[in-house]
C-alpha cells in the first residue's frame, strides 16, 4: 500500500493503488469485450440490431468505470457527482428530442420528408390521376345559380391593365 | 472608527478608501481582477453595445416608415436588421445584467471577497470584446444579411458568415465563463452562516442563469463550428443539396437560442424580486416558489425550442410533445408574477425610479408572458409564426422585461456602485418617455402580426402603412426616453450628491458595507443569521453591528423613528 | 439629503401612465387602419380559418382577463399602500401554501385545455382530406411558379372555389414559406424535399385579373389574397408577395385552358417577362441584380467562361435553361435554372419580345 | 432571529503572513480553493462534453436516415489503429492517475515521470491519428478532399451520402485530436513546473485538474472508437 506519512493537504481521500491497477486492467478487458462482441455480430447478421445498443452499453461502462474511480467521483464531494450525471442527462435530452423529430417525420401518413429523388414516381402517379382529379373538382356542386348565392360577379372581360 | 448618526439633510461623508481610488491609471483597471472593477468594464461596453444596437433599431423603424424604399435599399436593410439582431442579442442582452450588475454585486451579496476565480473573469472579458471586435468586422467585411439565426442553407450557400460566426462562438466561450465562475462562486465562497434559503433571490436568478449558460452555450459553440465548416469543407450535414437537412441545423440552434432567452429573462426576474421587496418593504411573497421556479425554468428550458419550428417542416409528433412542455414552462413564470405582486400587498410602497421600472416591467412582461401562451398553441402558431407578431412577442419579453428590469437595477444598485445619487424628477420623466414610447412602437407590432404582416420584410403592402407609422413614432420616443436615462446617469455621476450605505434601507448584505464598497469588500467576514429580506430583524442592525459586540457601525440616516 | 420626492404625485404619474397605456392598446386594436385592417386577424377566407380564429381568441379573452387582474392589483396596492414616511414598518404576511398551489395548479390545468385545443385543430389541418385538388408550387430567389396538374404553370396562385386544395412544395435554392394570411395556413419550403399544406377556400375573389397577370409591384397589390414568403430568403425577400386568385369553376376552367396556351408573340414574352424576369432584370436599361435586356440581342457578350459569345437563339436559351454555363462578366452567377419552370414557348416568346428592345 | 454581521471599519488592517503563499486572497482555506479549482474544472467539462454531443447528434440523426452508405463508408475504417489507439488512451489513463497518486503521496519526481508517459502516451495517439489521416489523403479524402481513388476507397464514390459521413468522422475525431493536443501542452507544462517543485501534497490543484482534463478526452475516445470504427 501506499507508504508512509501523507500529510494531508486537506481531506483528499487518496485512492489506494490497487483500485486504479484494477479499474485499469477492468478497462482493457472491456475494450477486448467490445471488439469481440462487433467481430460476433458480423458473423451472425441476424443479430445486428443488437450492434448499436451494445456498443453503448459497453463504452457508458467504460466512462462510468474512468469517471468513479480515475476522476474520483466515488470519494469526492456529491455536487461533482451531481454535475457528472447532469452532464449526461442534457447530452440525452439533446439526442432524444431531437431524434423525435427525425425519426417520426413521416407519422402521419402525409408524404412529408420524402426527399425529390425518391419522389419521381410521385409525380408520374399524379400525371396518370389527373383526369380522375379534373371530374373530381367538376362534381363539385357549383352551378350558375351558386354564383349569385356566392356573390360572385360573371367573369370581368374588362381586364384589370 | 466611531460611527456619528447622520441627522438627515446633513451631507454624507465621502468614503476615502474604496476599490474605485484603491489603485490608480488605466492600466489598474485593464489588468484588474477585482469583480466590482471587471463589472463596471462590463457595464460600460453593455452600454456601448446597446447604443450600436439601438441606432440599428431606429434605422430599421426609419426605413419601415413608409411602404417601398424610404431611406435605405433592400441589401442594406437587411443587413441592418441582421446587425441589430446580433448585436442586441450576442454582445448586449446575454451579458448585460449578470455580467456587469451580476459580477459586480456576487461576491458582496454572499459575503465573499471575491468570486472564485478573478483571472478567469477578467479573461473572459476580454474574450467578449474579442468576440465583439469580430462581430464588427463581420458586419463590416461581410454582407452578412441572414438575420441573427443565421439559417442554414442561406448562410453558407450564399453570404459569407464564416466572420460572424466566429464572433458568436468567440462570444460564447465568454458566456461559459462567466456562468461557470458565478456557479461556482455561489457555491463555494458563501459567508458562513449565508444558507441556500438565505441567498437574495437575485442570486437565484444569476445562479439558475449561469447553469443554462455552463449547459447551453456549448451547443451554439458546435453549431457555429459546424456552420463553418459547412461553408469551408462543405461537410453538407445542413445543406440540403449535399443531403443534409435545414430543420437539423434549427434543432441545433435553438437549443441554445431558447435556452439563452431563458438567460437574458431570469437574471431580470432576480432583479425585479429584489426591487419589489426593498420599494414595499415586505418580506418577499413566497420566496421558496420564486426560487425553486427560477430552477424549474432553468432546467424545463431545455425541452422547450421545438416550438419556434412548429411550420419548419417538423414532424407533428415532436411539434405536438414541443407543444404541450412549452406551456409547462409558462407556469411557473406565472407564479413568480403573482408572488411579485403578492409582495406589493400591505407593503410600504415608495414610487422611487427604481420601483417605477419595476411596475413598468410587471406591466410589460405580463403582456409579453401572456402573448408567449398565444404563440404556444399549435394552430395559432401555425398563423402568427415568423410575423410582426413574434417580433412584439419578444421585444416585450426582451426589451420589456430585460431592458427595463436592467435599467431598474441599475437606478437601484447606482448609489452603492458610484456612491452618488442620481436625480430622481429626470430618472422618471426618462421612464415615462420609455414607457409610451415602447407601448406605441410594439403593441401595434401585435395587430400587424395578427393581420399577416411577415418578420424581416423590407417592402410591405400598403395596408400595414398606418401601423407601421405608428410603430416608427413610437420608436422615436423610446429612442429619447432612454437617451434621457443615459443622461440622468451621466448627471449623477458629475453632480450627484454622496449617498450613506443604505439609501434605500435594503436588507441583503451589499446593503451593509459602505458605498462605494471598500476593495475588499467586507472588513470582516460577516456572519449572516437571517433572511435577506427581513425587515424587523434589519431594523436592528442598522442600529447594532450585527457582530453582537457593536464595536463598529455604519453611519446611518437616522430613521427619524419618534 | 436626497430631495423629498413627492410619492403622491408620482403615484398619480404611473397610474396616469399606465391608463393612456391601456387605451391607446384598445385604440390600436379596434380603431381601422388604412384600408380595412380592424381587429386581431384577417377576415377568414378558408375553412381552416375558424378553428384557428375560435382558439386565438379563447387565448386572447384569457389574456386580458389576466393582464386586466394584475394591473388592477397593482394599481390598488400602489394606491393603498403608499409610504408615508421613511420609517413606515409593515405587518408580517404569512406565506400562504394554499394560494401559491392554487396559482401552480389552475395555470396548469388551464394551458394544458389550451394545448388540447389547439393540438386538436392543427392535426386536423395536417392531415388531408381525399379527392384534393394538387397544385406543384415551386419557390426560388425571389419568385413563385405554380405548376397545375394540366401543366400550365402560373406565377401567381390561382385555385378552385370550395374544393379542397393541397400544395405540394419545394424549393429551388434555400429555405422560403408559404404563407396566406386569410387562410391562416403556413408551411416552409424547403429544397431538396416536398412539403404539403392543404385549405379549402369556399368563397371565390369577387374580381379576377387576365389569367396569368402579375404586373405586382408591391403597393399596386388588390386586395385579394395574399401569399407571403415568411422565412428570410435573401435580398429581396419582401418581393415574394403574389396574389392569390379564387375562382368559381367554370372560370376556372377557362383559366386553365388559357394558361397553357402560350402566345409565342412579343406581347407574349413581354409577359413572361414581367412574370417571372422583372425582379432581378431589366428591359429599359436600368441596371439590375443581372444585365438588363436593353440592346442585349444580337450583340457581343463577355462571358466567363468562354471569352466574347453573341448573343443569339441558343445564348438566350442556354442562360435561361442553365444560366451557371456562361456567366456574364461584372454580373454574380445567382439566377435559379428555369429548367422545368418554363416552358419552350415562353422561351421563343421572351426571345422575339428581346428582339424588339434595341 | 439574531442580526446580520458585518463589520465597516474603513481603516487597512495588515495582511496576516501566517497563511501559504499558493492560497489566493480571496479563498478562506486551501480545501477551499482545492473543491472550488475542481468544480470549477467539472463544469468545465460538463461544455467539453456538450460541445462533443453536437457531433454524436449528427452522427445519430444520419445513421438513422441513411444507414446503408453508413454502413458501406464506415466499413473503410481500419479497426487496428482504432483499437491501438483505445489502449494507448487507456494507459495513458492510467499513467495520469499514478500521477495524482504519487503527488498525493508527496513524490514529486515519479509523478513528473508518470506525466511525461502520460505524454508520450499521448504523442503515439497522435502518431497514430496522422497515419491513419496520410492513408485517407492518399485516398483522396480528406477535411476539404473528396476526390475518393484507389483500391480501398473508389467504391465510396458512387455510395450516397458517403462525404457527409466521412467528414463527420473527421470533424469528430479532427476536434477530438485537438483535445488531446491541447491536454498535451496541459500536462507538460504542469510535469514542468513539477519538476521547479512548485507541487506539493498539500497543493497539487493544478495536477488534479490536467488529470480530469485528460480523463475526459479518454472517455470521448472511449465513445468515438466503438461508434465510428466497430458498428458498422
Amino acid at each position: 500500500m501506499a507508504h508512509g506519512h501523507s500529510h494531508e493537504g486537506g481531506g483528499h481521500h487518496i485512492v489506494p493503488q490497487s483500485v486504479l491497477r484494477n479499474t485499469f486492467l477492468a478497462l482493457l478487458v472491456l475494450t477486448l469485450i467490445t471488439v469481440g462482441t462487433s467481430m460476433f455480430l458480423h458473423a451472425v447478421p441476424s443479430l445486428g440490431f443488437l450492434g448499436i445498443p451494445l456498443a453503448i452499453l459497453l463504452a457508458t461502462g467504460k466512462a462510468s468505470l474512468v469517471v468513479m474511480y480515475f476522476m474520483g467521483i466515488k470519494y469526492d464531494k456529491p455536487i461533482n457527482g451531481v454535475i457528472a450525471v447532469g452532464m449526461v442527462l442534457f447530452v440525452v435530452i439533446f439526442m432524444v428530442f431531437t431524434m423525435m423529430d427525425t425519426t417520426t417525420r413521416k407519422a402521419f401518413g402525409d408524404r412529408f420528408g420524402t426527399t425529390t429523388m425518391e419522389d419521381a414516381e410521385h409525380w408520374k402517379e399524379l400525371k396518370a390521376r389527373e383526369k380522375e382529379i379534373l371530374e373530381g373538382a367538376k362534381k363539385v356542386p357549383l352551378t350558375p345559380a351558386d354564383y349569385q348565392r356566392l356573390g360572385a360577379v360573371p367573369a370581368d372581360t374588362t381586364a384589370k391593365q | 472608527m466611531s460611527v456619528t448618526m447622520i441627522e438627515p439633510g446633513q451631507t454624507m461623508p465621502a468614503i476615502e478608501h474604496h476599490y474605485l481610488n484603491a489603485e490608480k491609471g488605466i492600466k489598474s483597471w485593464l489588468t484588474t481582477v477585482d469583480h466590482k472593477r471587471i463589472g463596471i468594464m462590463y457595464l460600460i461596453s453593455v452600454v456601448l453595445f446597446f447604443a450600436v444596437g439601438g441606432l440599428l433599431a431606429v434605422f430599421v423603424r426609419l426605413e419601415l416608415l413608409t411602404p417601398g424604399r424610404t431611406i435605405m435599399d433592400a441589401a442594406m436593410y437587411n443587413r441592418v436588421f441582421s446587425a441589430h439582431g446580433i448585436v442586441m442579442v450576442f454582445l448586449f442582452i446575454i451579458p448585460s445584467i449578470p455580467a456587469s450588475l451580476g459580477n459586480f454585486l456576487l461576491p458582496i451579496m454572499i459575503g465573499a471577497k471575491d468570486v472564485a476565480f478573478p483571472r478567469l473573469n477578467l479573461a473572459s472579458f476580454y474574450i467578449y470584446w474579442a468576440g465583439g471586435i469580430l462581430g464588427i468586422i463581420g458586419m463590416l467585411s461581410g454582407a452578412v444579411d441572414t438575420g441573427w439565426t443565421f439559417y442554414a442553407p442561406y448562410s453558407t450557400t450564399t453570404t459569407t458568415v464564416v466572420w460572424m460566426t466566429l464572433a458568436v462562438f468567440v462570444a460564447g466561450f465568454s458566456s461559459i465563463l462567466t456562468g461557470l465562475n458565478f456557479v461556482v462562486t455561489i457555491h463555494k465562497m458563501r459567508a458562513p452562516g449565508m444558507t441556500w434559503t438565505r441567498l437574495p433571490l437575485f442570486l437565484w436568478g444569476i445562479y439558475a442563469t449561469a447553469i443554462i449558460q455552463v449547459l447551453a452555450t456549448p451547443v451554439i459553440g458546435i453549431t457555429m463550428l459546424l456552420l463553418m465548416m459547412e461553408k469551408l469543407i462543405g461537410i453538407g450535414i445542413f445543406d440540403p443539396k449535399l443531403g443534409g437537412d435545414p430543420v437539423l441545423y434549427q434543432h441545433f440552434f435553438w437549443f441554445y437560442s431558447h435556452p439563452a432567452v431563458y438567460i437574458m429573462i431570469l437574471p431580470a426576474m432576480g432583479v425585479i424580486s429584489e426591487l419589489m421587496a426593498t420599494f414595499s418593504r415586505q418580506k418577499i411573497f413566497g420566496y421558496k416558489a420564486i426560487a425553486l421556479s427560477s430552477m424549474a425554468i432553468a432546467l424545463v428550458s431545455f425541452l422547450v425550442w421545438g416550438h419556434h419550428m412548429f411550420v419548419a417542416g417538423q414532424s407533428e409528433v415532436a411539434a405536438i410533445i414541443f407543444s404541450a412542455i412549452t406551456y409547462l414552462v409558462g407556469v411557473p413564470t406565472g407564479i413568480k408574477v403573482i408572488s411579485w405582486v403578492g409582495t406589493m400587498y400591505k407593503g410600504s410602497i415608495s414610487l422611487r425610479a427604481p420601483m417605477i421600472y419595476a411596475q413598468m416591467f410587471l406591466f410589460l412582461f405580463t403582456i409579453g408572458g401572456l402573448t408567449g401562451i398565444m404563440l404556444g398553441s399549435l394552430n395559432v402558431d401555425v398563423h402568427l409564426h415568423d410575423t410582426y407578431y413574434v417580433v412584439a412577442h419578444f421585444h416585450y419579453v426582451m426589451m420589456g422585461g430585460t431592458v427595463i428590469a436592467f435599467l431598474g437595477g441599475l437606478h437601484y444598485w447606482w448609489p452603492k456602485m458610484t456612491g452618488k445619487m442620481y436625480n430622481e424628477s429626470l430618472a422618471k420623466w426618462a421612464a415615462g418617455l420609455i414607457f409610451i414610447g415602447f407601448n406605441v412602437t410594439f403593441f401595434t407590432q401585435f395587430i400587424l402580426g395578427s393581420q399577416g404582416m411577415p418578420r424581416r420584410y423590407y417592402d410591405y403592402v400598403p395596408e400595414y402603412a398606418s401601423l407601421h407609422a405608428f410603430s416608427t413614432y413610437g420608436s422615436w420616443i423610446l429612442g429619447l426616453g432612454l437617451l434621457v436615462a443615459f443622461i440622468c446617469f451621466i448627471h449623477s455621476l458629475i453632480k450627484g450628491e454622496q449617498v450613506g450605505a443604505d439609501p434605500w434601507g435594503g436588507t441583503t448584505l451589499e446593503w451593509l458595507t459602505t458605498s462605494p464598497p471598500d476593495a475588499h469588500n467586507f472588513k470582516r467576514v460577516p456572519l449572516v443569521t437571517r433572511n435577506p429580506y427581513d425587515y424587523d430583524a434589519a431594523y436592528d442592525d442598522l442600529l447594532g453591528d450585527g457582530m453582537g459586540d457593536g464595536a463598529s457601525r455604519t453611519p446611518v440616516v437616522s430613521p427619524s423613528r419618534s | 439629503m436626497t430631495p423629498k420626492h413627492n410619492n403622491n404625485r408620482t403615484m398619480i404619474g404611473v397610474l396616469a401612465a399606465g391608463i393612456l397605456a391601456i387605451i391607446y392598446m384598445i385604440y390600436v386594436m379596434v380603431a381601422p387602419q388604412g384600408g380595412h385592417i380592424q381587429g386581431w386577424t384577417p377576415r377568414a377566407s378558408s375553412t381552416l380559418a375558424e378553428g384557428t380564429d375560435w382558439v386565438f381568441n379563447f387565448i386572447n379573452y384569457w389574456n386580458y382577463l389576466f393582464f386586466i387582474g394584475v394591473v388592477a392589483a397593482m394599481g390598488y396596492f400602489i394606491y393603498k399602500y403608499q409610504r408615508k414616511s421613511d420609517s413606515d414598518r409593515t405587518e408580517k404576511v404569512k406565506d400562504s401554501i394554499a394560494f401559491e398551489m392554487f396559482w401552480v395548479i389552475f395555470p396548469t390545468l388551464l394551458v394544458m385545455v389550451v394545448f388540447v385545443l389547439g393540438a386538436r385543430d392543427y392535426m386536423g389541418q395536417r392531415v388531408t382530406p381525399k379527392n384534393v385538388y394538387e397544385i406543384q408550387a415551386t419557390a426560388f430567389q425571389w419568385g413563385w411558379t405554380f405548376t397545375y396538374p394540366n401543366g400550365g404553370t402560373s406565377d401567381s396562385l390561382v385555385v378552385p372555389a370550395n374544393q379542397p386544395v393541397r400544395m405540394v412544395m419545394t424549393s429551388n435554392d434555400v429555405l422560403h414559406s408559404f404563407y396566406i394570411p386569410d387562410f391562416r395556413v403556413k408551411q416552409d419550403v424547403i429544397p431538396n424535399r416536398f412539403t404539403y399544406v392543404w385549405f379549402n377556400a369556399p368563397k371565390p375573389t369577387l374580381k379576377y385579373n387576365r389569367p396569368n397577370d402579375s404586373t405586382l409591384t408591391v403597393s399596386s397589390l388588390d386586395r385579394k389574397h395574399i401569399l407571403h414568403c415568411t422565412e428570410y430568403c435573401g435580398t429581396s425577400h419582401s418581393g415574394m408577395d403574389r396574389n392569390v386568385q379564387v375562382m368559381a369553376y367554370n372560370d376556372f376552367e377557362t383559366w386553365l385552358e388559357e394558361l397553357t396556351k402560350v402566345d409565342e408573340s412579343a406581347e407574349g414574352g413581354k409577359k413572361v417577362f414581367e412574370s417571372k424576369c422583372q425582379s432581378c432584370h431589366s428591359a429599359d436599361g436600368t441596371p439590375g441584380i443581372g444585365p438588363t435586356w436593353k440592346g442585349l440581342w444580337g450583340s457581343n457578350r463577355s462571358v466567363s467562361p468562354g471569352g466574347a459569345v453573341p448573343a443569339d437563339e441558343n445564348y438566350i436559351r442556354e442562360s435561361i435553361l442553365n444560366p451557371g454555363a456562361k456567366v456574364a462578366n461584372g454580373f454574380p452567377n445567382a439566377m435559379t435554372n428555369f429548367t422545368g419552370l418554363i416552358k419552350d414557348g415562353e422561351i421563343k416568346a421572351i426571345i422575339e419580345y428581346m428582339k424588339t428592345l434595341k | 432571529m439574531s442580526t446580520t454581521a458585518t463589520a465597516i471599519d474603513t481603516g487597512h488592517h495588515d495582511h496576516d503572513h501566517d497563511h501559504p503563499e499558493y492560497l489566493q486572497h480571496h479563498f478562506v482555506s486551501a480545501d477551499q480553493q482545492f473543491d472550488s479549482a475542481k468544480m470549477g474544472i467539472w463544469l468545465f467539462l460538463v461544455t467539453e462534453v456538450l460541445l462533443f454531443s453536437g457531433i454524436f447528434v449528427a452522427y445519430a440523426v444520419f445513421r438513422n436516415w441513411y444507414p446503408e452508405s453508413f454502413h458501406e463508408t464506415f466499413s473503410t475504417l481500419n479497426i487496428v489503429y482504432g483499437f491501438v489507439n483505445t489502449c494507448v488512451l487507456l494507459t495513458s489513463s492510467y499513467t495520469m492517475v499514478m500521477a495524482i497518486n504519487s503527488i498525493q503521496n508527496n513524490q514529486v519526481d515519479k509523478m513528473v515521470n508518470y506525466l511525461f508517459t502520460t505524454v508520450a502516451l499521448g504523442a503515439v495517439f497522435m502518431l497514430v491519428k496522422t497515419v491513419e489521416y496520410k492513408e485517407k489523403y492518399d485516398g483522396g479524402i480528406f477535411f476539404w478532399l473528396w476526390e475518393p481513388h484507389g483500391h480501398h476507397y473508389e467504391h465510396l464514390a458512387n455510395v450516397a451520402y458517403a462525404s457527409i459521413f466521412m467528414k463527420l468522422y473527421f470533424v469528430a475525431t479532427g476536434i477530438h485530436g485537438l483535445h488531446v493536443l491541447i491536454g498535451m501542452l496541459l500536462l507538460l507544462w504542469v510535469a514542468w513546473k513539477g519538476k521547479e517543485g512548485r507541487w506539493s501534497s498539500d497543493y497539487y490543484n493544478y495536477v488534479e485538474v490536467s488529470g480530469l482534463y485528460w480523463h475526459l478526452v479518454d472517455i470521448i475516445w472511449i465513445f468515438l472508437f466503438p461508434l465510428l470504427y466497430l458498428t458498422s
